[in-house]
């Protein structure tokens, strides 16, 4: 299980993660990367702040990966994660994971966005120009 | 028993802090814990949901508390 | 319908392609890297050759992407092929997608490469130590 | 009249050049251009499958085949 997870305040390297996830085992990548989007819900989104519990989160994403070990033949996954203010088209997350086919990477990174959304301990602020609010934290 | 209790997110906002200290008698289980919280800040039980956390993990609402856990509230999460 | 497909002799670059797929509108892109694996059914590769009818290949990847369009929400999409000589670890394919919603971007994503890989008039070629073989040419 | 073939991947070892020319009569569709070629090259036939393309787009059997068309013989893809 060869697995890279970071959480950071400093600008997230996309290449750096390519770099660290390819290897000559493996004959695909199946690489997600989220941005910070101009609108949500019609509204336009100035910035957003993310909070991380940082040693809980970590914890959290490392669970992860190993579910994903386990249902999938995959060889490598990587998990970076930025916190503090980020600018529209910053990026707040990479997952990367590779496999030596490729229907395994698709599926695993999938997993991982999706169960990092629903369990990872970071919170994320969309700071509008006429207010600011907690993403899902209330019904 | 005293615990410092750690927030995030908008349990930050709501306890005016990022972490806040409650008096708790010894060896309370979470459920307890939430039931005084929500007693203290009422906007709790406006959240979606929240869960607490017992040194990094999550926790039931049986969960044991002691006074050298790490003990923090989890609003909903939003990563990604 | 943005999008940019090429095939090339030259080494593909990956952050390029992903600069390229950013956008403020997209909350999300996938990505897949075909890397050159350095074994095939247990045998040692040494390189590969990919050969490309390239004004139908091109006109193929753009059929697949106009599907792609049609069948799900995504705003760009990204194809570059690479012709001639591989050694272990380079990159024959990059498929880069970006849309509003990550459901799109897997989707879509993961539907160019099966279909390239079914329809594009491209050909890959195993060298091993002992000989050569064109992929899938024999039953 | 005659058709230059352009050939890619195994029919380019078959034919043994990238491109041949074959002599075929008027308005051939494109199957009677894989029984020419298959009779000429039976290695064609050991092939997993094949399709001819007519200007850059897959040929069905009764596609027409005109003297200024480009024909292109297309073994089993694997790019990817």
């Amino acid at each position: 299980m060869d697995t890279q997870i970071e959480i950071s305040s400093e600008p997230l390297k996309t290449q750096a993660c390519i770099d660290w996830v390819m290897s000559p085992q493996c004959g695909g990548i199946d690489i997600f990367i989220g941005t910070v989007r101009n609108a949500t819900n019609g509204k336009n989104v100035v910035k957003l702040e993310f909070e991380a519990y940082e040693p809980m989160a970590i914890k959290e994403m490392e669970k992860i990966a190993e579910q994903a070990f386990k249902k999938w033949q995959v060889q490598k996954i990587l998990v970076h994660h930025r916190t503090g203010i980020l600018e529209i088209g910053d990026i707040p997350v990479i997952i990367a994971v590779a496999s030596a086919h490729r229907d395994a990477a698709f599926d695993a990174c999938r997993y991982i966005i999706n169960t990092l959304k629903q369990t990872v301990p970071i919170w994320k602020k969309e700071i509008f120009e006429d207010g600011e609010v907690w993403v899902a934290a209330h019904p | 028993m005293q615990i410092k209790i750690l927030a995030f997110g908008i349990a930050k906002d709501i306890f005016g802090s990022a972490n806040i200290n409650v008096e708790l008698r010894n060896n309370a289980k979470a459920e307890e814990l939430k039931d005084l919280l929500e007693e203290k800040y009422p906007k709790l039980k406006q959240l979606a949901s929240y869960m607490l956390a017992i040194n990094n993990e999550y926790a039931q609402n049986d969960s044991p508390i002691s006074i050298t856990d790490e003990v923090a509230v989890i609003p909903p999460v939003s990563g990604g």
